[in-house]
């Protein structure tokens, strides 16, 4: 079939088009991105074919495609001409969200509904954000507290997440931290939001935040998950509100650089570290966690054959973690894979998506001979 | 003299292997800019005497702008390196004389950048123009 | 001074000028200036009969200052200069003013006003300017060319053929360069060796080339047609008087190390020439691997040489010579593809660059013209990954221009050695030369695939039983749109070409500019190709730029007929707009000696005054600038004609003054 | 129309010569007439207007040589020394003084009007000593504003008690009548900046030589016709700058560090601009010899612009920057921030005469309030 280079859509392609500037039109189709991609370990994702498909105007924005990408920057690190493949994949969603002109998967239909009127991805009521932290005598965030604490949406609500949490609120008290929590003043981040394409919903949960910290009064923000590390360093008005923002291994880093992180207890374990995309990549992040780790009396850290800038995503981000995704297209199979490969017992975690994706994905049988830890479970076992 | 629309005057002071080229191809490639920039073409960054930027102001004119080839780049191998210490210190003290430092810029232009010239001119002529008349002479009457 | 008569002419450009300018008002104006006799306007003033229209006025009108108000002074200056120097008139008495292109073309409203302006500005500035005379010095007939390679080989051959003295400096022990290197050339597949040695024979036997091996430029002074430079001789601990080039020394030397000329892939003794046709064929002891430096033992070579040729006791010398012109030709490097670690060279056996493939081709490479793996079978499958760094924005920018033709070649190279199944792995294919589009026919008949993607990924993780034991290439074919797993025995890598490492101080001995690719800058990228800022300096082959072996040669030819242009020529002119020293008014203060890029000032601690050389003087003005007590003065460019342009240029936004 | 300053619109030519020419031959005819040569001693005026008093103690360091200018002139005004009235020599007829040394700048109208009025009754105007040459010291005056100078001198020096905020005033009535004290200006400026001027006697204060030049050269041209230098020369002064005076060894530049005259301790054979210490002398004009950088301090420039420069502080500028050691835009801030007041640095004694004169002073609402008023009209 002939395809004119007409689009019924030109508006939306033309907002594509701006957004991706001029670097989108710099695109030469080597291809790399593609070759760069972790979905084309599993299945078909022809990055490349939507560069051009956008520097032409022919989008199809009712495609699967439009959904598929992780975010993780692999291809925006390597690509020969500099082009911002993240803004361009994010420009697309954006359009169909705002202009309507295909359709948005129906499980990020609901996480972005329940996101608009209950702050989290799940529509759990406000009041139970601070479920979580219960029986830990967690307190709220008063203006003498040292810092504040931001354990990200996950860590609140999901069940098989929130020892993420527990285990940050324990370390924190065990260093003799003043700290406190936001609780039902916080919302989510927005970072998923921004990466589905619902730009409006982004900006007012940035309002609706930077909001609540600026009220807090507090000056430093220890938050668990890469993404929201990411978004308030990056895409929040944080720094000029002189806001420090550390995420939960640079902060741990920096106790044990200081000396004040000590442990009692051996935890005797192989364990391979997974570098969070938005952690590494989109951060730069790569050390302090793997200081953390190999701090740890009795931790043996091994390295993945894919780690540092050539970590792969665990396939959660960009959205997708609200996303169903096929068994035999997980991302997180290949990465246990790698772990059990250089004989891993643990595979440490750092961000609350990784390990939600990763107990989503595995199956009970790798599951029993891969342990998934965060770094700061790790660390509160060994206090 | 000042009626209707203000329209600031800009002297420019031109290299004449990198800026006054780049400023030319401007021409060539028919960039339309405004013709607030008024060039004295000198053959180097460094010909550049303090002397000529205060001349400048001291004579009405509202702005200043300096081009001259990207460090590394000096047809003479380093007068833009010397223009860049002169204007270091120039700009600190047009600072201390009440002359915004938006009234006085120093640009790398390289031969192959009409573009970026047409930009400049623009973008200067626009933040001058909001600045208003600088009209030196009026400091020096006695009210 | 006598009284300006200042003539204006005022260009239209055709409708390039008038279309937007309101001739009429200018040329009433300018008529109303002081000093001006006569305003004119006229179609074309560059034309025969526009420049007549100037050399009549100045003839009839007695006019002694002509102001153009046309194009760019780049344009048309000389023409004009031409013009009035032709009815007798110093050329240095014409002022253009630029109405076109940096003003009728440029701004749609306000341009007849900013034309009055500029004319203003250029007719105060005529009033002021003065007369100056160019003057000839006499050149000096040699020539230093830098660099041993095809470019500076073929440049002093075709120097040396006209009958004039050149001196060729090369830094490693023999002349041959990276052309020495190659097994075959693209398109025509003829030796390279085979067609290089004869004109490096040439070279080493000519009478007018004293060849300079193992040797490196290490200062240059003067100026064009008289420069003075210093060459460094490194001891060879070789007597090249005495050797016969028998080769008894090397055959006897215990001593080992990897051998540079083959990209470490073979061996070469401590006493070594590069390669067995090295011109001149005299070896040199490589103190850094000999014993006898470390222990004073051993003396094999010492002991077996039949003529009694090695010298222990030679020192370094530095020799100082005399040239009119210079020609660089130091050609380029290869980039390190180790930090690509994607492409896993250097983790990875078996995967290699261009050049190891280059001398693992060649008969006299390491490997005896074999083509093998690390464990000595030959491969059953290659690819050949094009833009390895080049065409990236993370690394080079620019095409390396080669590559393509020369990955064309490894096919058909592969080919003749092995039975392997060749991968080439290219995002575009660049065949624009002579003969190249019929070799990309050829070998396309040849039956290469050709796989359009930038290679993601080269890895040992091997995913089934066909990939056991092989390197796999991760690449998008971006014509399918699929993802391919290639797996192949072989990857050659073809890395960026890159200016040398030592670019930058050479750039600065030489006094030449590198562009933002880091290689050499040319002074026009069309019409002045060998030229650089530095006059009487020229570039050629690889150092300005990558190139291919009949591109590199052409270029050095150019090179050679430039610089036999101005050393035939006997003389050469000298800028007269420098700057010179007021011996009334300079104090020896000293400020601007160390500002001369040039080393153009001098101090005479006699009269404790700065002088400048106005030879050496290429009138950039930055002392003139700095002389605090405005005793150097920039002919040309002087304090009062850039005060008279300023004041020009602003005169109408001042109000009329009134006294107290 | 805006009252502007004439030297804005360029000075006009006095032709000191023209009018010792015009005198000798007025001389001429008179011994013609009378048969004998004119026994009445021509007149000589001194005037101290914004200075230190400085220049009037360096007269005085004529020592011997006063006698001969008591011998050869009739003094009419000389407010230092003696009682003399304005209206008196407001009587005299113009062009009847021939020589008037007139020291200090003009930073008030009263000195404005005795710088004219002497202008009108001088045959020849001398500008004697820096302030009156080129602003001098009181010129730094020009980094400020009137408001502001009588904020900080009537009431916040620490030795101030100003509780009711007086401040002089124009006009004053008291019982007696009506007390009046001249306007202070905004702006300090140099003599001829205000009136033509024939000859510059530049330094702070001029030197003992100099004055003694001009004087000889006035009483040789009265008493035997010689020839006078032309007009608007600076005498005593050389073309050279301090540095030729200057016996410090000097090398080419490299300045890494700019200290100030106390942050080291300077070699005293070696230049001081090479040492780091920012030495005007390069940029100013010579005659003084040199006797500030002889005893270590760096020139200060009293002697003002070497004759071929338009302006000093930008030419010192130039020449000092030009030899900063660095290529690198932030380090060349960091040592550039070794001059932390830039026009005192490079105008300590040449605002007023510089090109820009003075810092920008706050007209808009001024300017905006004639505009106005114009309007009404």
């Amino acid at each position: 079939m002939v395809r004119q280079i007409i689009n019924p859509y030109k508006e939306a392609v033309d907002i594509v088009k701006e957004m991706g500037g001029e670097a989108l039109r710099l695109c030469y189709q080597c291809g790399l991105c593609t070759g760069a991609c972790p979905w084309n370990v599993l299945k078909s994702f022809p990055v490349r074919k939507l560069m051009h498909e956008a520097q032409l105007g022919l989008l199809d924005f009712e495609a699967e495609d439009m959904w598929a990408c992780v975010t993780c920057g692999n291809c925006v690190q390597q690509c020969p001409r500099g082009v911002e493949i993240i803004d361009v994949m994010r420009a697309m969603r954006r359009t169909i969200v705002a202009l309507g002109v295909g359709p948005v998967p129906d499980s990020l239909r609901v996480t972005m509904k329940n996101l608009a009127g209950t702050g989290n991805p799940w529509g759990e009521p406000t009041e139970k954000r601070a479920d979580w932290a219960q029986g830990l005598n967690v307190k709220p965030f008063s203006n003498g507290a040292q810092m504040l604490y931001f354990p990200c949406c996950t860590t609140a609500y999901d069940a098989s997440v929130s020892r993420i949490g527990k285990a940050t609120a324990t370390v924190l008290q065990k260093v003799g931290a003043s700290f406190g929590i936001l609780g039902s003043k916080e919302a989510c981040c927005g970072e998923s939001a921004r990466k589905a394409g619902d730009e409006e919903l982004f900006q007012r949960l940035v309002q609706e935040n930077t909001a609540a910290f600026a009220e807090s009064g507090a000056s430093t923000m220890v938050v668990s998950s890469p993404h929201c590390y990411y978004t308030f360093m990056n895409e929040y008005p944080i720094a000029q509100n002189g806001l420090q923002v550390l995420h939960s291994t640079q902060y741990l880093a920096g106790l044990l650089r200081e000396g004040k992180l000590k442990f009692s207890k051996e935890v005797k374990k192989r364990v391979a570290y997974h570098d969070p995309c938005y952690l590494g990549r989109h951060s730069g992040v790569y050390d302090e966690p793997r200081e953390v780790l190999s701090s740890i009396p009795g931790v043996e850290l091994i390295e993945l054959p894919n780690n540092r800038e050539n970590s792969i995503c665990c396939g959660g981000g960009g959205g997708n973690v609200w996303m169903e995704t096929k068994p035999g297209e997980r991302l997180a199979e290949v990465r246990a894979e790698q772990a059990l490969d250089v004989g891993a017992d643990v595979l440490a975690l750092a961000c609350p998506y990784c390990m939600l994706m990763f107990e989503g994905c595995l199956t009970q049988d790798v599951l029993d001979r891969l342990e998934l830890r965060d770094i700061t479970e790790l660390v509160a076992e060994a206090m | 003299m000042v009626t209707g629309t203000y329209e600031p005057t800009i002297i420019g002071f031109l290299c004449n292997w990198c800026a006054y080229q780049g400023a030319d191809l401007a021409g060539t490639s028919r960039m339309e800019y405004p013709p607030n920039v008024r060039p004295v073409r000198v053959m180097c960054t460094g010909r550049i005497d303090p002397t000529f930027i205060l001349k400048a102001f001291a004579e009405g004119a509202d702005g200043v702008l300096v081009g001259g080839c990207h460090p590394g780049d000096c047809h003479y191998l380093e007068g833009n390196y010397k223009a860049i210490r002169r204007i270091t210190m120039v700009r600190r003290m047009l600072e201390q004389f009440g002359i915004e430092p938006e009234r006085f810029r120093l640009e790398w232009v390289s031969a192959s950048e009409g573009a970026k010239w047409a930009k400049i001119v623009e973008e200067m002529t626009e933040q001058v123009r909001d600045l208003g008349p600088l009209q030196w002479w009026e400091n020096v009457r006695e009210a | 001074m006598e009284e300006p008569k200042i003539g204006v002419f005022i260009c239209h450009c055709g409708t390039n000028i008038a279309g937007t300018v309101d001739i009429d008002e200018v040329r009433e104006f300018a008529a109303g200036l002081p000093g001006v006799v006569s305003a004119r306007d006229y179609k074309f003033t560059c034309s025969e009969p526009g420049q007549l229209q100037i050399k009549e006025d100045v003839k009839n009108l007695g006019l002694n200052r002509v102001v153009v108000a046309a194009c760019s002074p780049r344009m048309h200056e000389i023409t004009f200069r031409k013009a009035v120097a032709e009815v007798g008139l110093n050329p240095y008495l014409l002022q253009i003013a630029n109405i076109r292109e940096q003003d009728s073309w440029v701004h749609k409203n306000g341009s007849t006003e900013k034309a009055k302006a500029l004319i203003r500005a250029a007719v105060q500035r005529a009033n002021l300017l003065e007369s100056l005379e160019r003057r000839e010095v006499p050149v000096t007939p040699s020539v230093l060319v830098v660099g041993g390679g095809i470019a500076g080989i073929q440049a002093a051959l075709n120097i040396a053929n006209a009958n004039h003295k050149v001196y060729l400096v090369e830094r490693e022990p023999s002349i041959g360069g990276r052309m020495i290197q190659l097994d075959k050339t693209f398109p025509t597949l003829d030796c390279s060796s085979c067609i290089l040695t004869p004109k490096m024979a040439a070279v080493g036997s000519h009478p007018n080339i004293e060849l300079m091996t193992y040797s490196e430029v290490e200062d240059v002074s003067g100026y064009i047609g008289n420069f003075k430079v210093k060459v460094r001789k490194k001891p060879r601990y070789v007597d090249s008087e005495l050797c016969t080039g028998c080769g008894i020394c090397i055959e006897k030397c215990p001593w080992k190390t990897d051998s540079e000329f083959d990209m470490g892939l073979g061996k070469r003794k401590a006493v070594y020439t590069p390669f067995p046709q090295a011109v001149p064929n005299v070896p040199v002891i490589d103190p850094d691997v000999c014993v006898y430096f470390e222990k004073g033992t051993c003396r094999a070579c010492e002991k077996f040489c039949p003529p009694g040729a090695i010298a222990w006791d030679q020192k370094e010398e530095t020799v100082e010579l005399e040239v009119g012109a210079i020609i660089v030709a130091t050609g380029y490097d290869l980039l390190d593809p180790s930090p690509l670690t994607q492409y896993g060279y250097k983790r990875l056996d078996n995967v290699i660059t261009s050049l190891e493939f280059e001398r693992m081709c060649s008969a006299t490479g390491p490997t005896g013209g074999e083509l093998v793996l690390k464990d000595g079978s030959a491969p059953q499958s290659v690819a050949i990954i094009h833009c390895v760094g080049s065409r990236d924005k993370n690394y080079c920018e620019y095409c390396s221009r080669v590559c393509c033709m020369y990955a064309l070649k490894y096919s058909h190279l592969i080919g003749e050695k092995t039975d392997a199944d060749v991968y080439q792995l290219y995002i575009d294919m660049r065949c624009y030369g002579k003969g190249f589009e019929e070799f990309y026919k050829r070998l396309s008949d040849e039956g290469v695939n050709f796989v359009r993607g930038k290679v993601a990924q080269v890895t040992d993780q091997v995913a089934g039983e066909e990939e056991q034991g092989k390197l796999v290439v991760v690449t998008e074919d971006t014509l399918l749109g699929r993802m391919l797993r290639i797996p192949v025995d072989m990857v050659i890598l073809c890395p960026a070409m890159v200016a040398r490492a030592d670019a930058d101080e050479v750039a600065r001995r030489f006094l030449i500019n590198r562009g933002a690719d880091g290689f050499f800058l040319e002074r026009h990228p069309k019409l002045e190709p060998v030229a650089t800022a530095s006059d009487g300096v020229f570039v050629v082959g690889c150092a300005q730029g990558p190139k291919d072996i009949p591109d590199t040669v052409a270029q050095a030819s150019a090179g050679a007929a430039e610089a036999l242009s101005l050393i035939d020529r006997g003389t050469v002119e000298i800028e007269a707009a420098t700057a010179v020293v007021d011996e009334e008014m300079c104090s020896g203060c000293k400020i601007c000696l160390a500002l001369c890029p040039y080393n153009a000032i001098t101090f005479d601690e006699e009269k404790k005054l700065a002088n400048v050389n106005d030879i050496l003087c290429k009138g950039c003005g930055v002392c003139v600038a700095a002389c605090p007590s405005a005793a150097i003065t920039g002919r040309h460019f002087t304090d009062k004609q850039i005060f008279a342009e300023i004041d020009g240029l602003l005169a109408d936004v001042k109000p009329p003054l009134v006294a107290v | 129309m805006p009252k502007l300053w004439p030297w804005a619109q360029g000075k006009t030519e006095t032709k000191a010569e023209a009018k010792v020419e015009a005198e000798a031959e007025k001389k001429a005819e008179s011994e013609q007439k009378s048969g004998r040569p004119s026994m009445a001693k021509p007149k000589m005026a001194l005037y101290w207007a914004a200075s230190c008093g400085g220049c009037e103690i360096a007269v005085v360091r004529l020592y011997e040589k006063i006698l001969d200018v008591a011998n050869t002139f009739e003094i009419v005004l000389w407010p230092c020394v003696m009682d003399f009235k304005y209206k008196d020599v407001e009587a005299l007829p113009d062009k009847s003084i021939l020589i008037t040394l007139f020291n200090g700048a003009i930073r008030n109208s009263e000195q404005e009007h005795m710088a004219r009025m002497l202008r009108e009754k001088s045959q020849v105007l001398v500008a004697y000593g820096a302030c009156a040459h080129i602003g001098g010291i009181p010129g730094l005056g020009n980094v400020s504003n009137r408001q502001d100078i009588f904020e900080r001198a009537y009431r916040e020096t620490p030795s101030t008690v100003n509780e009711e905020g007086t401040y002089p005033q124009l006009s004053f009535q008291v019982p007696e009548g009506e007390l009046t004290l001249p306007e202070f200006y905004d702006t300090v400026r140099a003599l001829d900046q205000v009136v033509p001027v024939d000859y510059y006697i530049p330094g702070c204060p001029p030197t003992k030589h100099q004055t003694e030049a001009v004087v000889e050269a006035v009483i040789a041209a009265v008493t035997e016709g010689a020839e006078l230098p032309p007009a608007g020369s600076v005498i005593g002064a050389s073309t050279k700058t301090v540095c030729d005076d200057c016996p410090r060894i000097r090398e080419e530049k490299s300045i890494k560090a700019i200290y100030r005259p106390y942050q080291i301790i300077p070699d005293p054979e070696k230049c001081l601009l090479d040492q780091g210490i920012l030495c005007a002398g390069p940029a100013t004009r010579g005659g003084c010899e040199a006797p500030c950088p002889q005893v270590n301090m760096p020139c200060i420039g009293c002697y003002g612009p070497s004759p071929g420069a338009m302006d000093q502080g930008a030419k010192l500028l130039s020449a000092v920057t030009s030899n900063i050691d660095s290529r690198d835009p932030e380090e060349i801030e960091r040592i550039l921030g070794g001059i932390p007041d830039s026009i005192a640095a490079f105008y300590m004694f040449g605002l007023p005469a510089s090109l820009l004169h003075r810092i920008r002073l706050e007209r808009g609402a001024a300017r905006e309030a004639e505009a106005a008023a114009k309007g009404a009209q």
